[in-house]
């Protein structure tokens, strides 16, 4: 079964440059694997902005180029962050990151296991992150986060791709096997410049 | 068909952790995407020393990191360089480098497409190195390079792993279609299901015959 | 005489007859000519004593260990220079490579940092 | 009042009533929790004015965001201190997500570096 929500878009072959990462489930500790996430994040970001070749002469390129490392940077922890910590790690499968590079625009995509009973959760999240205007739903996330001492703030790091980085989301909810179910979440972030 | 050289695992025991990593075939020149490779390999070795914590009081376990996060960051990037050099500008067969943690060794694995007149040379230059003592072929290959100044020195790369950082290398030679190289490349289903519909209306000549050679090698640890 | 990029830099000290090394090299083959050409300046200038400091060259790759040892190589079909490598043995690449050199040349003498 | 790891850092000044944040932060939910207590602690103090120096810290993930965005909603509940921030536009995260403050906090100031 697949299911999608929002812009999700299977990749075109007119990507020129992609890079993909695919990570261990992990047997070491959450906790020690957590630099990774920002390790990798930046090193995307490193990689993808050696085919914006900037004019060392002319500043507004130089600082479209931080730009982009910034928001590439940026998204691409925080989708890193939300797979490891929602991952379900009693699979035998891997959570991996891509981006794909193209004349306009960039996609980044993470996939993972989503772990059963959180599904229904984060579907209906996803339809309040798509219904609701921004202003409002960052006070309630910050509201929420002030009653939720754990901590566990996806939400945010979702809500502020759309609304600081102008970026277009989607999901695909694939379920690839019945018995037992394990369902594969994907999350694309499309990103013009 | 497959050919193995050297201390080749086909197919190696799952490791619990390993970090993935696919590239696209060169579209950009060489020269504008090269700077990655040092990029990917320094990022491959940062990533696995987080699998060692050292002890920061303690300089044995410290000078191990370093020497462990060198001898990586300088393989990966070698192994890299080739893949890029001798990858085939023509084909979408994407680069693939992979590191897999083992718990006294690790494998680091680079495969590309290697276009068909560069195969003889390869595997011969792989018999002189599996068969030769390395300091005579150390100089063997400066001097080498001193006669030809298109030197292409991939050969030196392999010879200091083996000689300097005690590694173990081995080859795999594979025959794949180009078709089946489309489909390396991890797509979603609807598009594997055209592609799929596309290769049966397409006619089998259209189905180029490449070779994939994956170099692996194991270093202690 | 030097070269100097954003990854590395290349300096010919005439008085001492030094040339020193820093940075990360890891270029592409050809890329290293501009290098190869410099050492063969200093090659000409025929002092009695080339000294190469490599202890701030933090990466070098294969093809640039190459052209390393090809100058190497040269220096000691001459037999004329003599030549002193300076190097770090903190620095891996180096640990392992200096001594490579001297099978290409016995007489080079090493001084670790 | 202060909090130093390899990473970050932040500290706070009592005589400037200025809080200083530097490095990368990407801390795992939970971890934020010192840096927090922290926070509050700052706050009981009750300063006139309480003065953030965000132009060293290079990255937040949204875990931090949203410590920052409690603290900065627990003054506004509290109306009593006024909050100055200082930021630098060379930081993408903060060029980007500053106005969200600002919605929590409608008398929030800030200042470019």
């Amino acid at each position: 079964m697949l299911e999608i929500f929002g812009d999700f878009h299977e990749e075109q072959d007119e990507s020129k440059e992609f890079l993909m990462i695919g990570f261990s489930p992990g047997s070491t500790s959450l906790q020690q694997r957590w630099r990774n996430n920002g390790l990798s994040a930046d090193f995307l970001a490193d990689y993808m902005i050696t085919f914006f070749p900037s004019d060392e002469n002319d500043p507004s390129t130089l600082e479209r180029e931080e730009e982009l490392k910034g928001a590439v940077a940026y998204i691409a922890n925080e989708l890193l962050e939300n797979a490891m910590k929602f991952n379900d790690f009693s699979f035998e499968s891997h959570v991996s990151l891509q981006v794909h590079l193209y004349t306009d625009h960039l996609t980044l995509m993470v996939s993972n296991n989503l772990p059963i009973e959180n599904v229904l959760g984060f579907k209906s999240f996803i339809h309040e992150l798509l219904n609701t205007p921004s202003d409002e739903l960052y006070i309630r996330q910050i509201e929420r986060a002030d009653d939720d001492e754990s901590g566990t703030t996806s939400g945010l790091g979702l809500l502020t791709m759309i609304d600081d980085y102008n970026a277009k989301l989607g999901w695909k909810f694939e379920t690839i096997q019945q018995h037992p179910e394990i369902i594969v979440v994907t999350t694309m972030v499309q990103l013009s410049f | 068909m497959v050919q193995i050289f050297g201390e080749c695992n086909n197919d190696p025991l799952k490791s619990q952790e390993y970090l993935r990593l696919r590239f696209s075939p060169s579209s950009a020149p060489l020269q504008l995407r090269w700077r990655n490779n040092g990029l990917s390999a320094d990022f491959l070795a940062d990533y696995l020393i987080t699998f060692f914590p050292s002890e920061e009081n303690d300089p044995q376990s410290c000078e191990k990191e370093a020497e462990l996060k060198g001898a990586v960051s300088y393989i990966a990037n070698e192994l890299l360089e080739n893949a890029m050099k001798f990858n085939g500008s023509t084909s979408n067969v994407p680069i693939k480098l992979e590191l897999m943690l083992y718990s006294d060794h690790l494998i680091l694995c680079v495969s590309n497409h290697l276009p068909s007149e560069n195969i003889a040379g390869f595997q011969s230059f792989i018999h002189e190195l599996l068969n030769t003592e390395p300091q005579d072929l150390y100089v063997r290959q400066i001097e080498r390079a001193d006669q030809d100044d298109n030197m292409t020195t991939s050969g030196l790369g392999l010879l200091t792993m083996i000689d300097d950082y005690n590694a173990k290398l081995g080859w795999k030679f594979e025959s794949i279609l180009q078709e089946k190289a489309d489909n390396i490349i991890q797509k979603g289903f609807i598009s594997r299901f055209l592609n799929k519909i596309a290769s049966l209306v397409s006619s089998q000549s259209q189905r180029a015959k490449l070779t994939v050679v994956t170099t692996m090698v194991q270093l202690s640890i | 005489m030097k070269i100097t990029t954003n990854d590395y830099s290349i300096k010919y000290d005439t008085e001492t007859a030094t040339i020193s090394w820093q940075g990360f090299m890891r270029l592409n083959g050809k890329e290293y000519d501009p290098i190869l050409q410099l050492l063969n300046q200093v090659i000409d200038l025929e002092p009695p004593i080339i000294t190469l400091n490599l202890q701030g060259l933090e990466a070098l790759n294969s093809s640039g260990i190459s052209m390393l040892g090809r100058f190497v190589f040269s220096l000691a079909k001459k037999k004329k220079i003599q030549l002193i490598v300076q190097g770090d043995k903190k620095i891996i690449w180096q640990r392992k490579w200096v001594i490579n050199f001297q099978r290409l040349m016995p007489s080079l003498l090493l001084e670790w940092k | 009042m202060e909090i130093i790891t390899e990473e970050y850092s932040i500290k706070y000044d009592v005589a400037t009533a200025t809080i200083t944040w530097q490095g990368i932060m990407r801390l795992n939910g939970k971890e934020y929790a010192p840096l927090t207590t922290l926070l509050n602690d700052v706050m009981a103090q009750e300063p006139t004015q309480i003065t953030f120096n965000l132009q060293g810290l290079k990255a937040l993930n949204s875990s931090g965001i949203t410590m920052l965005g409690r603290f900065v909603f627990g003054l506004q509940k509290k109306k009593t201190i006024q909050l100055l921030m200082q930021g630098s536009k060379d930081i993408a995260w903060q060029k980007k997500s500053v106005k969200n403050f600002q919605r929590l906090m409608p008398k929030l100031q800030f200042e470019w570096a």
